[in-house]
């Protein structure tokens, strides 16, 4: 048992105060996020303009884990282009479910990577990139 | 071996005899407090199941083999032991099935498919396991019927008051679960069918958390179908059974169509077997009924009564030990509760719990524990599960209550 | 150990990997030929489930402590397994289910209730098994589809020529065994397919006789639906599987309601899950899954071809040492053959024999073997039948011809 | 094993050669018997005045058991009245189900009781006692 790789310092500051959190009222993407087995949810919006995050919000309910990916990501694509953000998301991706060991490019979302010892609780990590990548892959909202 | 410790009784067992509990977890003792997901098995039931594999295994009822013999003695056997827990007349009311789901599944595809409609009503608790919910609902988009959650209070009983005012001629089954495996809460299951019989509707009881701690007695409660897990009441995976109401299973339509539930089949017609052949489709889980049979064994030979002597203690203890961990808020508190201790700790989500009790060998359950409609109601996404059985001691609530204020300095 | 003495090849297993093949029957040795009912476990397959209770016995997927995750990872590691074994791409394209039969009804019931009406037609081989003929007039029953054998000769042989001049687009299905269990018949299951798909009609195997001898490669056969047993291939009972072409599994309808094949449950109404969840309501049978694992590998360690070389050895001995049974008629004997010996000895029913052979130790099934239509075709109410697998040997046919010259002295 | 008290000789020689094979014209009463394990089948027919089953006859396809069985109770009751044929039917059941010993009254069908050793052949003595049972009690064949 690793307990304090799985909740470092960085994760559990997430956790308890969410960067990010609240939906956006002009967001142009949405997606949303479910774990059937555990209940945990997620629902994400982001403002792209020209090609560039520049906003992002979410909202949802669910475990440590969850949330601090969700808030970790979110900070760390405010501002990128959303092909860098799609290209950062999938790194991250990889590094909490595969044994790669190449972490430096993750920054603060190397901490993340302490949930591969953790099966059961990858699904909580890659809810909330799954729904980034559904964000920007598909979750373009119509504009009225 | 039976008996009391200062205010907790020792388990009416001997806990040699389960040896998965002899295990380590993490470098710490196991406290297998995930009972009510599935009980672990004692010797004699894994036994049984590697004696029918070593020296008796063959197809049932079509051989005329010494082994196939053996093997059907032995299965048919199983079918009068349950038939005698549950306190069932005619053994040839119980049917196997694959799981207290595929039982409910049954009931919903047979006997729901040709009795209900859009002028019919369908009452569940509103504490239904999935299991009890989702085959219903699937019934409902084929024949229009109707269905009506009863009221459960913020405690986690049900409100018998809104049912008997709800009760009427267009109401066709209440569905119930005997023991809430969420929240611990034991229905009145006797008083409902009454009443629901009252007004010609059937009732279905979701016996899943009762068997291994406080069976039904089918006769004595009146009741219509009863389903059943073995994996939850220290039988094997796999294998479940329901009982149904003889009256009642003599005109059911069939439900899978295969081996051994026919008569005669031929390409102009085919015609169906007496139950519970009727309904038992194919080469049954042999190995699972016969490992089901010593699990009743087991059960018959501690006794329901010194099962749930203990297990009271044991919830009367644990209540109090976690209502005395700061920002521990016990969910579902009925008067009349199993020994199910559910509850949400302030700041710390249920399955981080789960993770960090892990970490000292405590092994509980997190989430809706498929009661998502429950969980609603209360208001809560999830909550963290401890669910005792015959094996569980002082000592393992200790160290659930040790692990958690562990897990509070984690997240401190 | 493998290699050949005098015609008959040794088994390429020991004898000794399966325990009950030790024990004497009446005094006699156990010469066990009932293997198209059920095969016997080698040690392998028992030990990994007695294993599973012993160690690591936890409900799967929901749980996060460590003995849930043991469980899930071994529950999940089983299906690649399977799909390796078959050959499919996608291990979830592989269903748990309670058997063959019940594989055979999820289709039936999914895909069969949905996508068949009175405009339809079904194909089944006049050698079907009751499990793929019973859940389709039930379908029937529901839908107005019409069913219609594929003749077979007297030799047990399908007729190739009429199914292509009967296949047009209003067949939606073709249902054919790949090995017969009444005749050993093997059937081209690869070319039906591609006669069915060019008429925009699917195909599906019964493959319960196949896997522990011939199974198909799903890919390369190009089979929208297989569906198998574990206890046929060395496995437990109470569990097999269906495979499903991931185009048509996508977006299939749900089987059975309850846990795990949801997404969201709400008394509004509820999502499901996305395959293979959706189609495995409720706690599935986890010892058995492994159990199932653990035939896999041991079918693998011993290989396919070896098994089949062996088999087809004993076959051959077999077909000519029955053959000079006086008053004895195979049935059955379709050139390309799996190692079934089914037959008739003129003046006594196959049940008399079925309880003489016991009476020396030898194990054969006699009846209508769950294909009563094929019986009627036939002209015969019931056969003997021995079925071979890969622990068999010379001496347990030597002891058959024996047992069968004996059973002629008593209704001499 | 006893193969001998099974197939002894009487119910050899019944199976081989039955009595009263085919099925009467002017049969007052009729029943027919299956068994769904193992395809056995029995048609019998009855004919009865004046409460006397004054002939019998049946056809079917089964084991020797089975055949012996229906040759020898068809030989056993034609001349009995019905009342006396159901009380005969039913002792015959008992013996070939249970442990009791007096077969005395059974007369030749005692040697049926053979076949208790083999719980998987008890079916197939009953078919047609069952048989002969349903016949009399709800076999009654309306006169056009
Ligand atoms: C060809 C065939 N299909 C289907 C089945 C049914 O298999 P199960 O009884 O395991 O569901 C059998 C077994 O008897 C079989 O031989
Ligand atoms: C109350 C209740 N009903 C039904 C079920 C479903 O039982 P199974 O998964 O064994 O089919 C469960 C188990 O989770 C339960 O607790």
């Amino acid at each position: 048992m690793e307990l304090e790789n799985l909740y470092q310092e960085i994760i559990l500051d997430h956790a308890k105060k969410p960067r990010h959190f609240g939906l956006l009222v002009d967001a142009t993407h949405r997606s949303e996020g479910h774990n059937p087995l555990c209940g945990d949810q997620v629902t994400l919006t982001l403002e792209v303009r020209d090609g560039v995050i520049t906003e992002i919000g979410f909202e949802g309910c669910g475990c440590a884990i969850a949330l601090a990916t969700a808030s970790l990501m979110s900070s760390a694509i405010q501002g990128k282009s959303t092909d860098e953000a799609l290209q950062f998301s999938q790194q991250v991706l990889q590094a909490v479910t595969s044994q790669c060991d190449d972490t430096e490019p993750l920054g603060d979302l190397a901490a993340l990577t302490g949930v591969r010892r953790f099966p059961m609780r990858v699904k909580c990590a890659t809810l909330a990139l799954h729904a980034i990548q559904d964000a920007l892959t598909s979750g373009s909202i119509e504009r009225k | 071996m039976a008996g009391s410790v200062g205010q907790v009784s020792l388990p009416p067992v001997e806990l040699a005899e389960f040896p998965i509990l002899a295990q380590r977890v993490h470098g710490n003792r196991l406290a297998y407090l995930d009972n009510a997901a599935t009980t672990q098995k004692p010797r004699s039931v894994i036994e049984s199941m590697t004696h029918y594999y070593e020296h008796d295994n063959a197809n049932v009822h079509r051989g005329v083999h010494l082994l196939s013999q053996r093997a059907t003695d032995a299965f048919d056997a199983a079918r009068v032991k349950l038939a005698q827990f549950i306190g069932a007349q005619n053994p040839n009311s119980v049917l196997w099935t694959k799981g207290c789901t595929e039982a409910i599944n049954l009931v919903a595809q047979t006997w729901g498919l040709a009795n209900l409609g859009p002028d019919k009503r369908i009452l569940l608790s509103a504490m239904e396991h999935h299991a009890n919910i989702v085959p219903w609902q699937m019934v409902a988009e084929r024949t229009g019927v109707t269905i009506t959650p009863i009221p459960v209070s913020d405690e986690g009983v049900l409100d018998i008051d809104w049912l008997r005012a709800n009760l009427d001629e267009t109401v066709a089954l209440v569905g119930v679960k005997q023991i809430c495996n969420a929240l611990g809460t034991v229905n009145p299951i006797g008083e409902i069918a009454t009443m629901a019989h009252a007004v010609g509707a059937l009732i279905l009881v979701d016996g899943a958390q009762a068997l291994a701690h406080a069976p039904a007695n089918v006769v004595a409660d009146d009741l219509d179908f009863y389903a059943m897990s073995a994996h939850k009441a220290y039988g094997p995976t796999g294998v479940g059974a329901l009982y149904v109401r003889p009256e009642i299973l003599r005109d059911l339509a069939p439900y899978q169509g295969g081996g051994d539930m026919i008569r005669t089949v031929s390409w102009e017609g085919t015609t169906y077997n007496d139950p519970p052949n009727r309904f038992e489709a194919g080469t049954p889980n042999i190995a699972g009924v016969i490992g089901f049979g010593a699990a009743l064994d087991f059960l018959t030979r501690i006794g329901i009564d010194r099962i749930h002597l203990h297990e009271e203690s044991l919830l009367e203890y644990g209540t109090s030990a976690l209502s005395a961990v700061p920002g521990l808020t016990l969910r579902g508190t009925a008067p009349c509760k199993a020994a199910i201790l559910s509850f949400t700790l302030d700041g710390i989500h249920p399955h981080d719990l789960g993770t960090l009790l892990d970490g000292h060998g405590v092994a509980i359950r997190s989430g809706h524990h498929c009661c998502m409609p429950l969980m609603k109601r209360l208001g809560v996404p999830a909550t963290a599960r401890a669910s005792l059985a015959v094996y569980n001691t002082q000592q393992d609530i200790d160290q659930l209550v040790f692990a958690l204020h562990e897990a509070k300095r984690v997240f401190a």
